[in-house]
């Protein structure tokens, strides 16, 4: 192995760790405050645009063969996560004053692109944990909900049932094989005998839970609810970002049989539905999106249905538009004197009135989440309807699309209240939020552009 | 060339609307007005200029604009103006001013995000006629969906909520099931043939089974149908109307009402003709329930709004009469009758809202000698009436008199042959001109005669604002019921077009 | 030339309309008005009769001219072109002759009703319309004419709204017409689907080639003869007329006597070339004709609304008119059509002169000795109730007697008892008609002494055209219409055998012309008791007629109240808002009751969560080790 | 049976018996024991494996097992402590604040 190898294909990590150091040497130094936002901010924007910078290079690399590699693809997906991470940290000046919270997100951050480069299920289980058990952390960091504990409890104790899956069926598959190598999970997919099959089953779980499939759901919403703000976001974008694409870098290019068919046609099916429907009568903005992000991940695993050319375009395209509009909502939502008040979907009432701007920018996201067109999110949708009708599920397909049709209410009514609710009379406390409107800003740019230019997008990815 | 810039200016020029609006200072209402009309008085002036300058004797698209958009799908943005929606972009861009102007006084709540809304919905739908590929279509029929769901749930009346939710959810839902159409025809134009497009031109290529077909049909139908709308799928109709403004009325009646008509006689048959063909007893069955169904509905409503609501609901049973009969005069007339009903509908739900902002009821039965009190007012309410009746000099004669004629003309052979419903079916759709004459007389009678008695009296007549916007109306209708010759040349080729694609079969042993 | 007969009254209707009416903020006086809403109807009778002239200097070749092209399509063509010979001249003459003098009248009878404006505008539309009706080449224009008499009827008729009662009458005309057009409709329907032309001379030449028609005459004949009952009062669709006298009286003198309800005939006439070849529909016609005669008379017998009377008997008359029809005597029909215009324009404007003295009194219980008072009115109404009667040498003389004899006599359709019961009904019209000259005029005086005080004779605008239609009445018999009109539509054959009997008809109808004047003057020129007696006697007879043998009741019972019924309570209670609407809601409650159970599986407590993770494990090992 | 098997078959157990541990048990603190034994259960089977296929990685993710099974420990730790302080007992059941 050659070092400029290493610190070139990996470049994005080690500026992400340089970033770390940075943060907790401020940290010790006791100088810490705003400044170690603003570093953490440097670091990751750095090493988004170094990400981008190589994976427009077309660079490819296997630094530690089997281990870790990189090439187009999986470096412009990084840049995504990356970049998602933006916003987030600029919406958390508000809620995080200390480093602890840069500090976490940056190493969280560095599992995930781990995560999009892992060759060996050792990889992945380091990625996996690098980037969960700091977010256990972070959830608890909402110190000002008393309930945040029970929260990061709930979240640690299945997150470690997950891990534990994922190693048993890792370690099954590997007496199979001998190897950790992650082709040998496809290569199980297809085999007949009841281990490797068990194996699957237990890894695909894992990644279930993870990422909020019915029925491992019962974590997120409690989790969403108690995290504070931009936990939430990075939560629901960055984490579910991470999470998907490994899973489908860990299918490759193996094409879904039965019986593993029926279940990630089934299990999605159901989180769909019941995401939809349990999130309409939610009295909490944070539990409605997490019941959201339960359906959203049923429509991103349906991907794994499509055939596999498509898979990791689709999925990244659909992770794109939903990340950004889960930003952008996260960004646009106004401030409150407290975490209760500001969750509350009632606080929302005649907020167009209050807050025009912010009213708009999250009626935009809604709509987006619901996928209605023009807006990214339909596209988004499409797409992977279109590869797994193609592929020949037609029914699955039909089934999937009327549970999305579920979903249109709950989002409708957020609107509904924004803008044609009276008044909530909520008195918005003067924090400067320049930051977080920014960021919103950037999220929808960056969102019509998709919807505009889809095309381009797709063609990219 | 020039008129394909111009059409694309006619359809983003709402937008630019939109973006003008943003920068306007909320608090200057005048310039908010005046700038919301002068967009629309443009747009209405260049879609005249092109219908000046569409060439009847030439087939197919004209002005046509093609770029890739989605390449990687074959999804391009494509739109052109031709014989099926020429009359109804100018139609809509005719009432688009008419429809800023009657809101002048009516909306004094948001009115920058109202007519920012009014634009968007006129770019939506002005896009949906235009749209010549089928992904497109879809996005821009979903994205009405938004702004109409914004104006009649911030505008609307007491039960706004419950109206605006239930508009969008139902037609939605109709999407859904066409989007699922939708991707599977694509697919399988991919598979049968190679090409990945969604251009209507490439798609009604497809040779599809006869099942896939009547399944593939059927999605399309209910969105469509659910739109027209066709009885049973109609009660969505009466509530959005009664709960919207005028304005939302005005677009709803007058426009997205012909969405769905013109989706079935541009895609829905179109693209499965030999399913057509097999359904067309059972969808000419629903389209004479429309019409009757409606008719009857309208004669026992006590709310003004709900009477013209569901004269809608069987005045459209109407077109999509003439359309099913495959006769030209019927397709014509079907033509004829949306532009006619979209005049006329407009007309009077503008001239509901006059009364309303005066008198701020909407029960019949509050109202009595209003030609006594308003004579000006009354002069235009019975002559959008005479029209709403079909009588002969007005548009709405046109249309009926044709459709019924094209009814019958292609009745009769079959009867002849042994198959009498479609006979039957005329039949009974003419009983409609007495049903028609019934309710509306019944509206006007009550409305317009007897004894003088209004909730606020005394009333200010028709202002010169209004007159205009009547007066316009008006002329509109009468021009389309005594020299429809001109418009129905620009038709005629799409007419025939449609009847050839319907008739021919496509059917393939094969499925794909 | 044809073109402008069309439209200078509908000009007038512009001007009128728009200027001498809110809508144009009055800005003309009724000077203004008078002279245009006059001026041009006269302005079109004198091209009518230039049109005459060319007629008669063209060797009666029938003149075409064609306004413009309405639509084409596909092969199919719809042209608005107008079309003179005979029968449109007669007919022309007519409505805008009488129509002129009747616009006359007006001036003086609306003289101080606020809407003056209005009523010239509304008369000169009905006036534009009708004449599109008589001079349409095609059936599609001759329906616009139609269906637009039928409007300004109903705009006239509820001319006085604020008493709701005209305007729902006005109301009950427009749909009982409608009903009639669906039949007219159809019968176009058909006829385009067959010859793919609507202009009648050339269906009449299709049918007359003879080469076997595709499609059935009677057929079309009836369909077309539905719409005729509509517009001319026939049974089952008369219902209309006796309420249509709500509107002022000239109108009821022009439109609901003169000129609209003679449409029908018009147009039967003007088809003559299908019913020629449909012996079926015209013996149909034949029997709703006599039969809508008799009983519209039986009911005229007790009327005691001096116009309801006139209503009747108009009703009766225009059966006369569809009996002519029926037996094939087209141009006796219309020859009965131009009398009728005469005679019963100078009854209804008599009558109206009487309103009009008595300041709106039309009850003839309350009226009786008016001959001195207005004695130029009276002699009048004399001379034309003489003519309605049938006496001889006046005009309704002749053509009632045409009608009696072809009933009896024609090859085509005529039948002996079809004369007896025309000849009963002849014999009531001279009854009722003295009644009413009795009641009114003669006898001793019913009014109340206020009333009788103001009492006057009408302006001369009123009376002169009084005396020239009575002149009318009186010599219009000597104008040899059906003569005129052979060579268009020939009269028909009659049995040699009852050629001998032509002369002791018309003597026996003489009779019973005088016969019922002498009953009319026994009885009511007499002691009132006689009266009395005799409404005693038949006391349930009485009640049936004065009640129009129930048939309004009837039609409520039967279509009205049912259709309100079922749209009430099937389609929009049963309908609409329990199944559709129930359905929608059904599904929006399930949907929000499933995330609420949804909701309530999410207890909190980790336990539950972990059960549902060790759950799915167990179900996903077991499904994937039993399958595949 | 071989001892590859057996051994395997006890590796099973210790996830299962940890997995049903975790699902049944009301005190926090077993349940975290119970979370470790399905852990400890994957190094068994790994370093079986790596011994019956005489590979060395196995073993290797052993270790890194470890330390994420202290890690999580170092964290749960805390987090009880907080709960408990708050609710004063140690049983699962009174966590249930959020929910719906």
């Amino acid at each position: 192995m050659n070092t400029t190898a290493v610190l070139t294909a990996m470049l994005p990590e080690h500026l992400l760790l340089v970033g770390l150091v940075v943060v907790i040497g401020l940290e010790i130094a006791g100088r810490g405050r705003r400044a170690s936002l603003a570093v953490a901010f440097v670091a990751v924007a750095a090493a988004a645009i170094a990400a981008t910078l190589l994976s427009l290079d077309g660079y490819a690399a296997a630094p530690f063969a089997g281990q870790f590699s990189v090439d187009r693809s999986t470096l412009l997906v990084k840049a995504m996560v990356l970049a998602f991470a933006l916003p987030v940290l600029s919406m958390a000046r508000d809620d995080f004053a200390g480093g602890e919270f840069p500090a976490l997100l940056l190493s969280s951050l560095y599992g995930v692109c781990l995560l999009q480069s892992a060759d060996s299920f050792a990889t992945v289980f380091l990625g996996l944990e690098l980037m969960s058990l700091p977010v256990y952390v972070l959830v608890l960091l909402a110190w000002r909900r008393p309930q945040s504990a029970e929260a990061a409890l709930k979240y640690l104790v299945l997150g470690g049932t997950a891990t534990a899956m994922f190693l048993m069926g890792a370690s099954l598959l590997y007496g199979g094989t001998g190897s950790l190598a992650i082709d040998a999970f496809p290569r199980a997919l297809t085999a007949g005998d009841g281990l490797a099959r068990a194996a699957v089953v237990l890894v695909l779980l894992a990644f279930f839970l993870k990422a909020a499939i019915v029925p491992f759901h019962a974590w997120a919403p409690d989790a969403y609810e108690a995290a504070s703000v931009p936990v939430t976001a990075y939560m629901a974008t960055i984490v579910k970002a991470g999470v998907l694409l490994a899973a489908l870098r860990l299918f490759g290019r193996a094409q879904l049989a039965s019986p593993m068919l029926e279940l990630v046609a089934a299990l999605p099916l159901a989180s769909i539905v019941w995401g939809n429907l349990a999130a309409m009568r939610q009295p909490s903005l944070r539990r409605m999106i997490a019941y959201s992000s339960i359906a959203h991940a049923g429509y991103l695993f349906y991907a794994l249905l499509g055939d596999p050319a498509g898979r990791m375009q689709s999925v990244a395209f659909y992770l794109l538009a939903y990340g950004l509009m889960n930003l952008l909502a996260f960004a646009a939502l106004p401030a409150a004197d407290d975490d209760l008040a500001r969750d509350r979907l009632d606080n929302l009432r005649g907020l167009f009135h209050r807050a025009p701007f912010a009213a708009l920018m999250l009626g935009l996201a809604m709509l987006s989440l619901a996928g209605i067109p023009p807006l990214p999110g339909f596209i988004a949708k499409f797409l992977i309807f279109r590869n797994v009708m193609t592929s020949g599920h037609t029914l699955v397909a039909v089934l999937g699309l009327v549970g999305s049709y579920l979903g249109i209410y709950f989002y409708l009514r957020v609107i509904q209240l924004m803008f044609m609710s009276p008044d909530a009379h909520v008195v918005p406390p003067n924090g400067r939020r320049g930051l977080a409107l920014g960021a919103s800003v950037a999220c929808v740019a960056a969102a019509l552009l998709v919807a505009v230019f889809p095309g381009w997008v797709i063609g990219r990815l | 060339m020039a008129e394909a810039a111009v059409l694309n200016w006619v359809l983003f020029l709402p937008l630019v609307g939109v973006a003008a609006l943003a920068v306007v200072p909320a608090d200057n209402g005048r310039l908010v007005r005046a700038l919301s009309f002068a967009v629309m008085a443009i747009q209405l002036a260049l879609v005249a200029w092109l219908y000046t300058r569409f060439d009847p004797s030439v087939g197919g698209l004209q002005f046509e604009t093609r770029l890739p958009w989605i390449a990687a799908w074959g999804v391009s943005y494509q739109i052109g103006l031709d014989g099926y929606n020429i009359l109804l972009v100018l139609m809509t861009a005719y009432l688009g001013p008419l429809v800023v102007a009657g809101a002048f006084t009516a909306i004094s709540k948001d009115v920058k995000l109202f007519y920012a809304m009014v634009f968007l919905v006129q770019f939506a739908m002005v896009g949906t006629f235009l749209a010549q590929d089928l992904f497109l279509f879809y996005v821009f029929w979903e994205t009405m969906l938004i702004p109409m769901f914004l104006l009649i749930g911030i505008w609307g009346g007491e039960r706004r909520i419950y109206a605006t939710l239930k508009f969008v959810l139902y037609t939605a839902f109709g999407s859904i099931l066409m989007l699922a159409a939708v991707i599977y025809l694509v697919w399988s134009l991919q598979k049968t043939t190679g090409i990945t497009s969604f251009a209507f031109a490439d798609l009604v290529q497809t040779h599809l089974p006869l099942d896939v077909q009547t399944i593939l049909l059927a999605a399309f139908a209910l969105s469509f149908a659910i739109k027209v709308p066709m009885a049973p799928l109609h009660t969505w109709l009466p509530d959005a109307h009664v709960e919207a403004p005028t304005a939302g009325s005005v677009i709803l009646a007058g426009v997205m009402l012909k969405m769905g008509t013109y989706g079935f006689m541009k895609l829905g048959f179109p693209l499965f003709p030999d399913a057509t063909r097999e359904l067309t007893p059972v969808l000419m069955s629903l389209a004479v329930l429309s019409i009757v169904y409606g008719a009857c509905l309208a004669l026992v409503q006590d709310d003004i709004k709900k009477i013209i609501a569901y004269s809608s609901i069987s005045h459209l049973g109407y077109v999509m009469l003439g359309l099913l009969s495959l006769d030209l005069l019927g397709i014509q007339g079907a033509v004829i009758q949306m532009v006619s009903h979209g005049l006329v509908a407009g007309g009077l739900f503008l001239m509901v809202g006059m009364i309303y902002e005066r008198c701020h009821t909407r029960e019949l039965a509050a109202y009595g000698g209003i030609a006594k009190l308003l004579p000006v007012y009354s002069v235009f309410f019975m002559l959008l009436t005479l029209a709403s009746v079909g009588l002969p000099t007005t548009s709405g004669f046109t249309g009926e008199f044709l459709v019924l004629l094209g009814a019958f003309k292609a009745a009769w052979p079959l009867h002849v042959a042994g198959n009498d419903l479609p006979l039957v079916l005329a039949l009974v759709a003419v009983t409609g001109v007495v049903l028609g004459a019934l309710y509306m007389l019944r509206f006007a009678l009550g409305f317009l005669f007897g004894a003088v008695h209004a909730p606020h009296q005394p009333l200010a007549d028709l202002g010169a604002r209004e007159r205009w916007i009547l007066g316009l109306i008006v002329a509109a209708v009468f021009a389309l019921g005594l020299f429809p010759y001109e418009p129905m040349k620009k038709t005629e080729l799409a007419a025939k077009a449609y009847r050839e694609l319907i008739v021919t079969p496509r059917l393939t042993a094969r499925a794909p | 030339m044809l073109t402008l007969i069309v439209v200078l009254p509908l000009l007038g209707f512009l001007l009128n309309g728009v200027l001498a009416t809110r809508l144009g903020g009055n800005v003309v006086g009724n000077r203004f008005v008078t002279v245009v809403g006059c001026g041009l109807p006269i302005a079109s009778f004198a091209l009518v009769v230039a049109s005459c002239m060319a007629l008669a200097a063209g060797g009666y070749v029938p003149l075409v001219e064609v306004a413009y092209r309405w639509a084409e399509i596909g092969d199919g063509s719809f042209e608005i072109a107008f079309y003179f010979d005979r029968l449109a001249a007669v007919m022309a003459l007519v409505v805008t002759g009488v129509g002129s003098v009747i616009h006359v009248y007006s001036i003086g009878y609306m003289k101080d009703d606020p809407g003056y404006g209005r009523f010239f505008a509304y008369l000169n539309v009905f006036l534009f319309f009708m004449l599109l009706l008589v001079l349409g080449r095609s059936l599609l224009v001759l329906f616009v004419g139609w269906e637009g008499v039928g409007l300004a009827s109903y705009l006239l008729i509820g001319f006085w709204f604020d008493d709701l009662a005209n305007a729902r009458a006005g109301k009950k005309a427009f749909i009982t017409n409608r009903v009639g057009d669906a039949g007219f409709l159809l019968g176009m329907f058909l006829l385009y689907t067959t010859f793919g032309t609507l202009d009648m001379d050339r269906i009449n030449a299709a049918f007359g080639a003879g080469a076997a028609p595709a499609v059935s005459a009677s057929l079309v004949g009836l369909l077309l003869f539905i719409g005729a009952t509509g517009k001319s009062a026939q049974i089952p669709l008369h219902v209309w007329l006796p309420d249509a006298m709500a509107g002022p009286t000239p109108v009821s003198a022009l439109i609901h006597a003169a000129t609209m309800v003679t449409a029908g005939v018009y147009l039967v006439a003007r088809m003559a070339g299908v019913y020629v070849h449909a012996p079926e529909a015209s013996a149909v016609i034949a029997v709703v004709g006599v039969t809508t005669a008799f009983f519209a008379a039986t009911i005229a017998l007790v009327q005691t609304d001096i116009k309801k009377v006139l209503a009747y008997s108009t009703i009766s008359q225009l059966g006369f008119m569809f009996l002519a029809l029926g037996v094939g005597a087209y141009a006796v029909a219309i020859f009965h059509v131009v009398t009728h215009a005469f005679f019963k324009a100078c009854l209804f404007l008599g009558a109206g002169s009487v309103i009009h003295a008595l300041g709106g009194e039309q009850d003839v219980r309350r009226m009786g000795g008016l001959a001195k008072k207005i004695p130029l009115t009276f002699w009048t109404f004399a001379v034309a109730t003489a003519a309605i009667a049938g006496l001889p040498p006046l005009a309704g003389f002749f053509s009632k007697d045409e009608i009696l004899w072809y009933s009896f006599a024609s090859t085509r359709g005529g039948a002996p008892w079809l004369w007896i019961v025309a000849a009963a009904t002849a014999l009531m019209t001279a009854f009722y008609m003295f009644r009413l000259l009795w009641l009114t005029f003669l006898g001793r005086s019913r009014m109340s002494a206020e009333v009788e005080h103001h009492v006057h004779e009408s302006p001369w605008s009123m009376t002169g055209v009084l005396v020239v239609l009575a002149v009318l009445s009186a010599v219009g018999g000597f104008i040899a219409v059906p003569h005129f009109l052979e060579p268009q539509l020939a009269l028909p054959a009659v049995h040699e055998s009852l050629h001998a009997a032509e002369t002791p008809l018309v003597v026996v109808s003489v009779v019973l012309a005088l016969a019922g004047l002498a009953a009319a003057a026994f009885l009511f020129g007499g002691p009132s008791e006689r009266v009395e007696r005799l409404r005693a006697r038949f006391a349930g007879v009485h009640r049936v007629l004065s009640a129009k043998y129930f048939v309004d009741e009837l039609y409520a019972r039967l279509i009205g109240r049912p259709l309100v019924w079922i749209s009430d309570r099937v389609f929009l209670r049963l309908g609409d808002r329990a199944l559709l609407d129930g359905t929608l809601h059904g599904m929006a409650a399930l949907g929000r009751g499933t995330g609420r159970v949804l909701a309530r599986i999410q207890t909190g407590s980790l336990h539950l969560y972990a059960w549902l993770v060790l759950a799915g494990i167990a179900g996903a090992l077991i499904w994937s080790s039993r399958h595949g | 049976m071989d001892r590859t098997q057996l051994l395997i078959g006890v590796a099973v157990a210790l996830f299962s018996i940890g997995l049903v541990g975790v699902v049944v048990r009301r005190n926090v603190l077993v349940m975290l024991m119970c979370m470790e034994l399905m852990l400890n259960g994957v190094n068994l089977s790994l370093i079986t494996f790596a011994q019956q296929t005489a590979t060395t990685v196995g073993a290797v993710v052993v270790f890194l097992v470890f330390v994420v099974a202290t890690v999580e420990i170092a964290l749960a730790i805390p987090i009880v402590l907080l709960l408990v302080r708050d609710k004063h007992t140690l049983d699962i059941g009174a966590y249930s604040e959020l929910r719906g």
